[in-house]
């Protein structure tokens, strides 16, 4: 049991921050707070893939030292950890902050607009100006 | 020829955004003819796929040249090609349209809103047409993006419903990516067509029914299927006109096009029907989509709001055409996707007129617009009527399918509901129709002299850069109901998978 | 079965469709011009429709398919010798209605005339592609058509009344058709096909009698909506708000009649009388018709409002067809066919008087009425010959058909619908004959010119031809449009096969 | 909300840690992801694409049109927080 909860520990503590993350998203009152989940749910997905990646004994996969020169050299699939996730969470880094960015540009026109960004306050003065 | 043609398809309105800047930089009232003209070229590049698909079948571009598994590629069969045409019709139309809105209510954000509103085309062309799914998820965000910005400027409470949409879109794309995630990681590939061809073997592996979980519940969130759908109604409504006739009619298509896909084409229907029970659940939830999105729509006064009510509906509609599995109501479920694009397209263009020339959205407050703007109204009865389902409009015809794939799977509470909305969508149009064609129930300003009711109402139709789309739109009802039998036989029929 | 492929049916169809844009493009402006497409459509139809007759008698089908959508589901004419009945019978009766409309709009200065005309023209359209369909597809496409293109005219007044009548209208109507369109796609799941057989196509479809029962009765309830069957009737009485040539055309050529024709060829065509009586529906169906036929007739005993009389009177005589029909006997099924035609013809002129005594003499209730006769004789003339034939009584052609159905009963050895059909001439008599009598023979209103003062000819003249017919079918029921011939030829077609 | 959101979290987290059952552990190089794409990135990319660091060669290569949906992605941002933020001229401020 506790060689299976070793063995695969990667997905344990993304699971946890993925729920902390999808929590606040859809539990906390506060716009801001709101966002915060977002980033931390986006963060335990890249978390995941990252770790799907790894091959335990193997570097970055940078062929250091595989100049012109050394191109002959054979070069080991299993030194090198699997590059694909890294190039899927680049992408994914870059799309979860411009997310965040055009939430942030919603928060403050809703800021502008209504001077809070507590959920249920904001519901209030809909509900008063009658909206 | 039809390979460049899959390339231009994005590329065009891609470099074409970038030059809408430069372009509003130069003169400001030159982005409107811009953005139409470079629209013009992803229809008739798509027109010529489908084209090309038709006669020699499926096809793949392969992007800088690398080996599917490993690159990335296109691949143009008869479902991505069908609804490409779709998406880059209506695109066009709402392009056309959206040039008195545009002046009209956002005078000052012109050059960001075309750009936006290009690279949404972009985004959801580029969904439809990619196979890969992890590119999928890229062009998923390109159009979910620029949606959310567009849906943002709207009128009062929309940043407050885009933020909404924000979070509840990112869950629904993060389960997407999480799902993709998963397939990964028990297969190595993102290809489609090679996941396809790995993932039988897989079907008992635990991992892969997690990813198929995901997938849906994701999709199903960007689709707006109940009980998903609570960021939908707020953001439709709130958005400028232009951008919910243009996002109300494809983004939910879209979606149910990726469901479709993922479902159908990357598992195979025996996976999905047999091994997940996914397909009782989707049912019973399109189930009460429809019949939430009608009750809901009933209590509505605004006639925007109710309109997106119905897309709620609607969208039930089409996942009950998937989840029957069957070949009908799968054909049923595609050419919804087709009709349903159409209609809502047209309703929302007529509401946006009408909203434009008198001011309001309320529904009693509509009267006498069968004299002002004949035609928008006349576009809006057909349509209506398509809603309803009455033939030879193009409503009646993917509700038969989708009535007679339910009753091949056994289902008669799906289509029961199928048949109460069509009752549901005749009250709800109806009334409007009373409202504008007839004369007041309630003479509200009969007692300030009988004569005022007999004034002559002058024609004050829509201006003509609306009225265009509109018309198109409403032809298109009627003639996609009378060639539907042409539709299915040429397109449809090869774009439900072989397998049924 | 020769089957000739034209595209006359097609041609019978558009011709009024076009004629209705035609009527649209033209608008208010150009009221002769408008008029003209009218009655040239109306012309043109009728011509179309008439040259097919001799092909039809002859034991012919005229087929056209206009498009495929799956094997076994197209949409396609195909005109049999029953669908040729009630063509001739749509498209003979809308000339006369053309020119009575044009009169009845005339003369009362109506409002919304285009919109009127246009109406008038998409509902013949959509009849005459009811009575040309091939399938129960076809059927429900140009139902649905029929449907929407007839709430314009049941709200024309656009009085709160017209309104509430036309909500009551669709919501009856749609209703049906959802049922239909259910019905129907089970029908294609289950068979494969959806054609009409003379004789029926459900007997080898493996259903299980429940199954069966379900269906026929979603059937019957959908077309029995539109048919006024009751206890589906109420919205018919409640459409009367609507102007006089729509109740008319309403209660005695389309709408209503469409019902009729719908159930007939579930009935014949569709189930079959063989299937019918293995299942034993046949008995239930005939007990619901006679009820509706009894009530009906006593309803109209007690209407004052002359319009709604007649409504129910077209109720009871609906019932009458349809009755005749669920006998499934020869005879019966004869006598139901035929008085789709006869009741067609007396009903209209019924109609077509109440609105000349409208326009003329702004007369609308059935106390109103005495001495009337002396005003407007040729009126009241015509109507006591259509009141007399559908009483049954010789030499009206009402009489023929009511024979024919007193016969039917007595072949089926159900005694009891000799005394439902004796019952039904008695209650015409009693709602009609104190009409026919207050008008000619009572002391004239008040308000009654005592001197010939007609209804202006428009409205005259068709409404005396009309009248005129019915004596004339009465006499030589094949005169003319060959109305006997097709029955019968129907009749041995789907005996001939079930 | 605080309910509803318990719920869908605890729901998504039972699914994952039964999906994780049939997962590879971690770091094994045998894994399906490491071992049936991938490899022939690691052993061919160099050659083809002159780019010592892979990620790099299939970021910017073998996979270009993430890449480039990546920028657009960065540029529809922008082009949003423009959309929605730029004021009038004569507006307050801002």
């Amino acid at each position: 049991m506790l060689d299976y909860v070793i063995s695969k520990y990667n997905f344990w503590i993304y699971i946890i921050l993925m729920m902390i993350g999808l929590y606040a998203m859809i539990g906390k009152k506060n716009l801001v707070k709101k966002l915060i989940g977002m980033n931390i749910f986006q963060s335990a997905i890249i978390l995941f893939y990252v770790s799907t990646g790894v091959k335990a004994g193997a570097t970055v996969p940078i062929l250091s030292g595989h100049g012109h020169g050394h191109g002959h050299e054979v070069i080991e699939v299993a030194k090198y950890i699997n590059p694909l996730p890294h190039v899927l969470m680049l992408t994914a880094i870059v799309v979860s902050i411009a997310t965040t960015g055009v939430a942030i540009a919603t928060l403050i026109l809703i800021y502008r607009k209504y001077n809070t960004l507590e959920e249920d306050e904001i519901l209030m003065i809909r509900k008063e100006t009658g909206v | 020829m039809a390979e460049q043609f899959a390339a231009l398809i994005i590329v065009v309105p891609l470099i074409a955004s970038l030059f809408v800047p430069v372009i509003g930089w130069w003169k400001k009232r030159l982005c409107y003819p811009w953005v139409v003209a470079v629209l013009i070229i992803p229809l008739i590049s798509s027109l010529s796929i489908l084209n090309t698909v038709m006669t020699t079948g499926k096809f793949s571009y392969r992007l800088a040249g690398w080996a599917p598994p490993w690159g990335i590629e296109y691949v143009l069969d008869h479902l991505s090609a069908f609804v490409l045409v779709i998406v880059s019709f209506i695109s066009l139309m709402v392009a056309i349209y959206s040039k008195k809105s545009v002046q009209d209510n956002l005078p000052e954000k012109t050059v960001p809103f075309y750009t936006l509103f290009l690279l949404l085309v972009t985004g959801l062309m580029g969904i439809v047409i990619t196979g890969d799914v992890f590119n999928l998820f890229v062009f998923l965000e390109i159009s979910a993006l620029s949606c959310y910005a567009l849906i943002a400027i709207g009128e009062e409470g929309a940043p407050m419903a885009a933020f909404n949409y924000i979070i509840i879109g990112t869950i629904g794309a993060c389960f997407y990516l999480l799902g993709i995630g998963y397939l990964y990681i028990a297969t190595g590939s993102l290809n489609m067509a090679d996941l396809a061809n790995i993932l039988p073997p897989l079907y008992d592996s635990k991992v892969i029914l997690v990813a198929f979980a995901f997938f849906t519940v994701g999709l199903a969130v960007k689709a707006g299927l109940f009980p998903m759908h609570t960021w939908l109604p707020d953001a439709y409504c709130t958005a400028p006109s232009a951008v919910s006739a243009l996002i109300a009619p494809l983004m939910t298509k879209v979606a149910a096009y990726v469901m479709i896909r993922l479902m159908f084409t990357v598992f195979q229907p025996h996976f999905s029907i047999e091994i997940v029970p996914v397909f009782t659940i989707l049912g019973w939830l399109a189930v009460m989509a429809i019949v939430w999105g009608g009750i809901k729509a009933l209590a509505q006064t605004d006639l925007k709001r109710m309109l997106v009510y119905v897309v709620v509906a609607e969208v039930g509609y089409i996942v009950i055409g998937v989840s029957v599995a069957n070949r009908l109501g799968l054909t049923g479920a595609i050419l919804h996707i087709m009709n349903d694009a159409v209609m809502m397209a047209c309703l929302f263009l007529v509401t946006g007129a009408i909203l434009y020339k008198t001011g309001t959205r309320e529904i009693h407050q509509l009267s006498h617009l069968n004299k002002k703007m004949p035609f928008t109204m006349a576009a809006f009865t057909i349509t209506a009527l398509s809603m309803v389902g009455i033939p030879p409009a193009c409503g009646f015809f993917s509700k038969w399918y989708l009535i007679l794939g339910t009753i091949e799977a056994g289902q008669w509470f799906w289509a029961a509901a199928l048949l109460c909305s069509s009752l549901i969508n005749a009250v709800l149009f109806f009334r409007v129709i009373e409202c504008a064609y007839l004369k007041p129930m309630e003479p509200a300003y009969a007692h300030d002299g009988g004569e005022t009711i007999h004034e002559e109402i002058q024609r004050d139709e829509a201006p003509f850069t609306m009225l265009v789309p509109i018309v198109i739109m409403a032809a298109g009802v009627i003639l996609l109901g009378i060639f539907s039998g042409k539709i299915i036989s040429s397109v449809i029929q090869f774009a439900v998978p072989a397998s049924f | 079965m020769d089957v000739l492929y034209s595209s006359r049916p097609l041609w019978a169809v558009l011709v009024s469709m076009i004629a209705a844009f035609l009527i649209l493009a033209t608008g208010e402006k150009n009221r002769n011009i408008r008029e003209s497409w009218t009655i040239m459509a109306a012309v043109a139809k009728f011509l179309i429709v008439f040259s097919m007759v001799p092909v039809i008698l002859q034991g012919k089908v005229i087929e056209y398919t206009i498009v495929t959508f799956y094997p076994g589901l197209l949409l396609q004419f195909r005109i049999d010798a029953f669908g040729m009945l009630f063509g001739v019978i749509a498209s003979s009766l809308w000339i006369a209605t053309s020119f009575y409309s044009i009169g009845y709009v005339r003369g009362l200065n109506e409002h919304a005339q285009t919109r009127y005309f246009f109406a008038f023209a998409m509902c013949l359209s959509s009849t005459i592609g009811i009575a040309f369909s091939a399938n129960l597809l076809t059927f429900l496409v140009f139902y649905e058509i029929l449907t929407i293109a007839t709430y314009p005219l049941v709200i024309h007044k656009e009085s709160k009344e017209g309104i509430m009548g036309g909500r009551k209208y669709l919501a009856y109507t749609l209703t049906a058709g959802c049922v239909l369109l259910f019905a129907i796609a089970m029908i294609y799941h289950m068979t494969g096909t959806l054609d009409f057989k003379a004789g029926g196509f459900m007997a080898d479809s493996g259903g299980s009698s429940a199954v069966l029962i379900m269906l026929f009765a979603m059937l019957i309830f959908g077309f029995g909506v539109k048919a006024g069957l009751m206890p589906m009737h109420e919205w018919l009485p409640t459409a009367m708000v609507a102007p006089t040539p729509v109740s008319a055309l309403l209660h005695a050529v389309a709408v209503v009649k469409a019902g009729v024709f719908g159930c007939l060829r579930v009935i014949l065509f569709v189930f079959g009388p063989g299937l019918l009586h293995d299942l034993g529906v046949w008995l239930i169906m005939a007990y619901i018709a006679s009820f509706t036929i009894v009530v009906a007739g006593f309803l109209a005993l007690g209407q004052d409002h002359l319009k709604r009389r007649l409504a129910f009177s077209t109720i009871n005589n609906l019932a009458m067809i349809i009755l005749g029909a669920a006998l499934l006997t020869k005879s019966s099924m004869t006598g139901g066919i035929i008085h789709m035609a006869n009741h067609a013809f007396m009903k209209i002129t019924l109609f077509f008087c109440a609105g000349a005594l409208h326009v003329k003499a702004h007369k609308d209730y059935v106390s109103q009425l005495d001495g009337i006769g002396r005003q407007m004789p040729l009126t009241m003339g015509a109507f006591a010959i259509a009141a007399i034939g559908l009483s049954g009584i010789p030499p009206m052609s009402g009489f023929i058909s009511k024979w024919f159905l007193c016969l039917g009963a007595l072949e089926a050895n159900q005694i009891i619908f000799l005394f439902v059909f004796m019952t039904s001439a008695m209650l015409d008599v009693a709602f009609f004959f104190p009409i026919i009598y207050n008008s000619f023979f009572k002391k004239p209103l008040d308000d009654v010119t005592p001197h010939f003062d007609e209804a202006p000819m428009f409205m005259v003249i068709p409404l005396v031809i009309t009248a005129l017919l019915s004596i004339v079918f009465g006499i030589v029921p094949d005169a003319f449009f060959r109305f006997f011939s097709m029955t019968s030829l129907a009749v041995q077609n789907i005996l001939g096969v079930g | 909300m605080k309910v509803i959101a318990l719920i869908a979290v605890i729901m998504t987290g039972t699914l994952l840690i039964y999906g994780a059952g049939d997962m590879p552990d971690w770091g094994d190089p045998n894994s399906p992801a490491n071992s049936y794409v991938s490899p022939r990135y690691i052993l061919e990319a160099t050659e083809k694409t002159a780019t010592p660091n892979i990620v790099t060669a299939v970021l910017a290569d073998y996979r270009s049109y993430d890449t480039m949906g990546e920028t657009v992605v960065v540029f529809t941002a922008a082009l949003g927080c423009v959309l929605m933020l730029r004021k009038k001229r004569n507006g307050e401020g801002g």
